[in-house]
């Protein structure tokens, strides 16, 4: 159960939110809408623990994330804009090094199968910078399904994304909720109902 | 022949240690120079048809996909 | 593969897909070094004289070039992001990265050392003292370094504002380093010297990956 | 006007010339190095001031000569290059660039090798010594320059200026390093003349330069081979090549189904 209390985050002295509180529990998928700069990014940030925010505090089960991360970061997993691979390695060396920096052990046809999942037959061993953008986005999808994480934070996954691409993310979406998982999403595109239910919540653009 | 016998040559007049580390340092360059210019060709070669295979992979999957839909 | 050695494979791996990278900052070790006789002279005894500040500050100058390369590309793709949520700690994850970092671009630089002290003509005592000069001094070129990488890896244009940062820092490392040089070219024992760097490589290994840690969330943030 | 080269602007007749010239230039090469240098080190008169030591000549002067010989060779790839925007002229240009580099790396090696009975120093900034760093130097750069570049079309043509920039510095980079080393020449190296060419000297001299110049020619046309296949990779005739090569050698099984069971 994640849960946000009074959260305050200002940018270049420009307040995103204040006194913000959210609680998100297992089994439940939160889709955050809001105009571009209303700080939606910041937010997922802050719930992540990758940025701090001015006041208030995150818990997850309860305590502080920003007291003990291991717990916290076992559980988590965190798709941001960059997509975390080095253009000069090949998707399948790029997430064989980022399993063994999460601890997760997975056999090499598991990661072969992964990426045949996603659409990249074919392109396993090729330098991620010759893959397009959706491509690339498909290689840091790929980790949903590697590291089996309770806690799914996506910040618009579904840019650079095909149509085919939607759904099979949305479909999953709605296996890892069923499964007692805990989703918060942002998205320009209304999640269809292959997603599942949802809950909105609206973050308005303050000036 | 400007030497007497074999180890004469070999001793280069006293100066064995120059002319042989020379001639051996620019032989040596030209060989590795050489080998690695033949040894990149077949690697290029050999990128080809993995390069080949791929695009049929790619190909074999999409068609597997179209059957699927 | 362990944790740490995911990092640190990975670091190698992507060293040696961009070999460009590494050879370029060595290149230009060898250019400044070799501008020092066309710009001052040749004589071999003056170059003796001034080679062991020549060397020093070129090898500076020259880790300057490689050092942004630390956190650069991995800020840029996210991967930083990845590691801050892998659950390892930061400053080990730091130091793991900086060790990776000092074997890639110093250990080409000691490899490369014998050609530079041939061409500034220095004795053997004085190649061997540079070597130990240079052998604790890079660590703690990479050490400090990376504080300051961590600090401005979020800027677009921190290049030259890392040099500013880190030159004055790196003064007292070399002042001892070409005075134990030049203490080895007069026969002297220049073991308080290399005592002293060694005593600012300890504090630098002990205090720097947690200085760097800060300095990465500071930037993430 | 070379209404005959017209045809080798084309990547494929290019592949079949180098293919054509290839063993030409290695038998050319082979017998010209074993006959010069067996002369030189065996044959050739002693020099009367240095002794056996002057035989390094037989290797420094060809590859200094043959170092500044393929930088100017690399310039005209360049100009024609630019001019005709022909591709096979870069490509041959960067075929060149690693071997005029080892070239100038030996007559590097050898010139401090034979200066150190001499001097007494393995080093000395003795000005044709110097040239020849500098000559390194730009080899380095238009390479590095070179490799810089992702799309190889535009590395050829920046890497063809570089090449232009660095063939008008060679003769600049040349007289100022020698009136800098006349102004220092009060310091303590004392300047060794250069021996007395007698003819019997020159002849293994001559033909060493000639083998050196077939070795080069060889070495080209193999990389300028390695250039197309890699620029023309999806062209049919490449892959033609590639796949036949393949085929006679063992038909192994796929690469990359190995690579999925093996890695």
């Amino acid at each position: 159960m994640l849960e946000a209390r009074e959260l305050t985050c200002s940018k270049r002295d420009r307040t995103l939110f204040e006194g913000l509180s959210l609680v998100v529990e297992p089994g439940e998928l939160l889709y955050l809408r809001g105009p571009n700069g209303a700080g939606k990014t910041s937010l997922l940030r802050i719930l992540t623990g990758l940025s701090s925010p001015d006041s208030g505090v995150v818990l997850y089960n309860g305590m502080d994330i920003s007291a003990d991360k291991t717990g916290y970061y076992q559980d988590l997993f965190y798709l941001g804009h960059k997509s975390g691979t080095n253009g000069s390695l090949s998707a399948l060396d790029n997430l064989s090094f980022w399993l063994a920096q999460h601890n997760v052990s997975v056999p090499v046809n598991t990661l072969f199968d992964v990426l045949e999942k996603v659409g990249l037959v074919g392109l396993e061993d090729v330098p991620v910078r010759y893959l397009s953008a959706g491509q690339q986005r498909r290689v840091a999808l790929s980790r949903l399904w590697l590291k089996l994480a309770k806690v799914w934070i996506l910040d618009e996954p579904f840019t650079a994304l095909d149509v085919k691409g939607v759904h099979m993310l949305e479909k999953s979406m709605k296996e890892h909720v069923g499964r007692g998982g805990l989703i918060i999403t942002t998205s320009h595109q209304h999640l269809s109902e292959t997603a599942g239910e949802h809950r909105v919540f609206d973050l308005e653009y303050r000036f | 022949m400007q030497f007497e016998s074999f180890a004469d040559f070999l001793n280069m007049g006293g100066y064995a240690f120059y002319v042989w580390l020379s001639f051996g340092v620019t032989f040596l360059a030209m060989g590795i120079i050489a080998i690695q210019s033949f040894s990149k060709h077949r690697d290029l070669l050999k990128q080809v048809v993995v390069e080949q295979e791929r695009k049929a992979r790619i190909k074999q999957a999409r068609q597997q996909q179209q059957d699927s839909m | 593969m362990s944790l740490y050695q995911g990092i640190f494979k990975r670091d190698m791996q992507v060293a040696f897909k961009q070999k460009a990278e590494l050879v370029q900052p060595l290149m230009f070790l060898l250019m400044v070094v070799t501008l020092f006789p066309l710009g001052v002279s040749p004589s071999p005894d003056t170059l003796q004289r001034i080679g062991p500040g020549v060397i020093w500050i070129a090898a500076i100058l020259s880790s300057l070039m490689a050092m942004e390369r630390l956190f650069r590309d991995d800020f840029q793709d996210g991967s930083l992001e990845q590691y801050m949520l892998s659950g390892m700690p930061l400053p080990a994850v730091s130091a793991v990265k900086v060790a990776a970092h000092w074997l890639v671009s110093f250990v080409p630089l000691l490899l490369l050392s014998p050609l530079l002290a041939m061409f500034l003509n220095l004795t053997v005592d004085m190649y061997i003292a540079l070597v130990l000069t240079l052998i604790l001094g890079t660590p703690l070129l990479s050490l400090i370094g990376a504080i300051a990488v961590g600090l401005t890896v979020g800027l677009q244009k921190g290049g030259v504002l890392l040099a500013l940062l880190l030159i004055p820092v790196f003064i007292p490392l070399l002042i001892f380093a070409t005075s134990a040089v030049d203490s080895a070219a007069l026969q002297l024992p220049y073991h308080a010297q290399l005592a002293i760097i060694a005593a600012m490589l300890l504090l630098a290994a002990a205090l720097a990956p947690f200085a760097i840690a800060y300095s990465l969330k500071v930037s993430q943030n | 006007m070379w209404k005959w080269l017209h045809p080798y602007a084309k990547t494929e007749r290019a592949y079949q010339l180098c293919l054509t010239l290839q063993p030409w230039f290695w038998v050319g090469a082979l017998a010209c190095l074993s006959v010069g240098t067996v002369w030189g080190l065996a044959f050739a008169p002693q020099d009367y001031q240095q002794g056996d030591s002057f035989r390094i000549i037989y290797i420094h002067v060809p590859s200094a000569i043959l170092s500044m010989g393929t930088y100017v060779a690399m310039a005209i790839a360049a100009l024609v290059g630019m001019v005709w925007q022909w591709r096979t002229a870069y490509m041959s240009m960067i075929a060149m660039a690693p071997i005029g580099a080892v070239m100038t790396f030996i007559a590097l090696f050898t010139g401090a090798a034979w200066g150190k009975p001499m001097w007494g120093a393995w080093w000395v900034w003795d000005a044709r010594l110097t040239s020849e760093l500098i000559l390194l130097f730009l080899y380095m750069g238009v390479i590095a320059l070179y490799g810089a570049f992702e799309d190889k079309q535009q590395a050829g043509k920046a890497a063809g200026v570089m090449a232009l920039v660095g063939v008008v510095n060679i003769p600049i980079i040349h007289y100022s390093v020698e009136w800098w080393n006349t102004l220092h020449q009060g310091a303590t190296i004392s300047k060794f003349d250069n021996p007395s060419i007698a003819p019997e000297m020159l002849w293994p001299l001559l033909i060493n330069l000639l083998g050196f110049a077939f070795f080069i020619g060889a070495v080209t046309t193999v990389r300028l081979r390695n250039e197309i296949v890699l620029r023309e990779m999806h062209r049919p005739w490449v892959q033609a090549l590639a796949m036949n090569k393949a085929l006679n050698q063992q038909p192994g099984d796929a690469a990359t189904a190995s690579l999925k069971e093996g890695s």
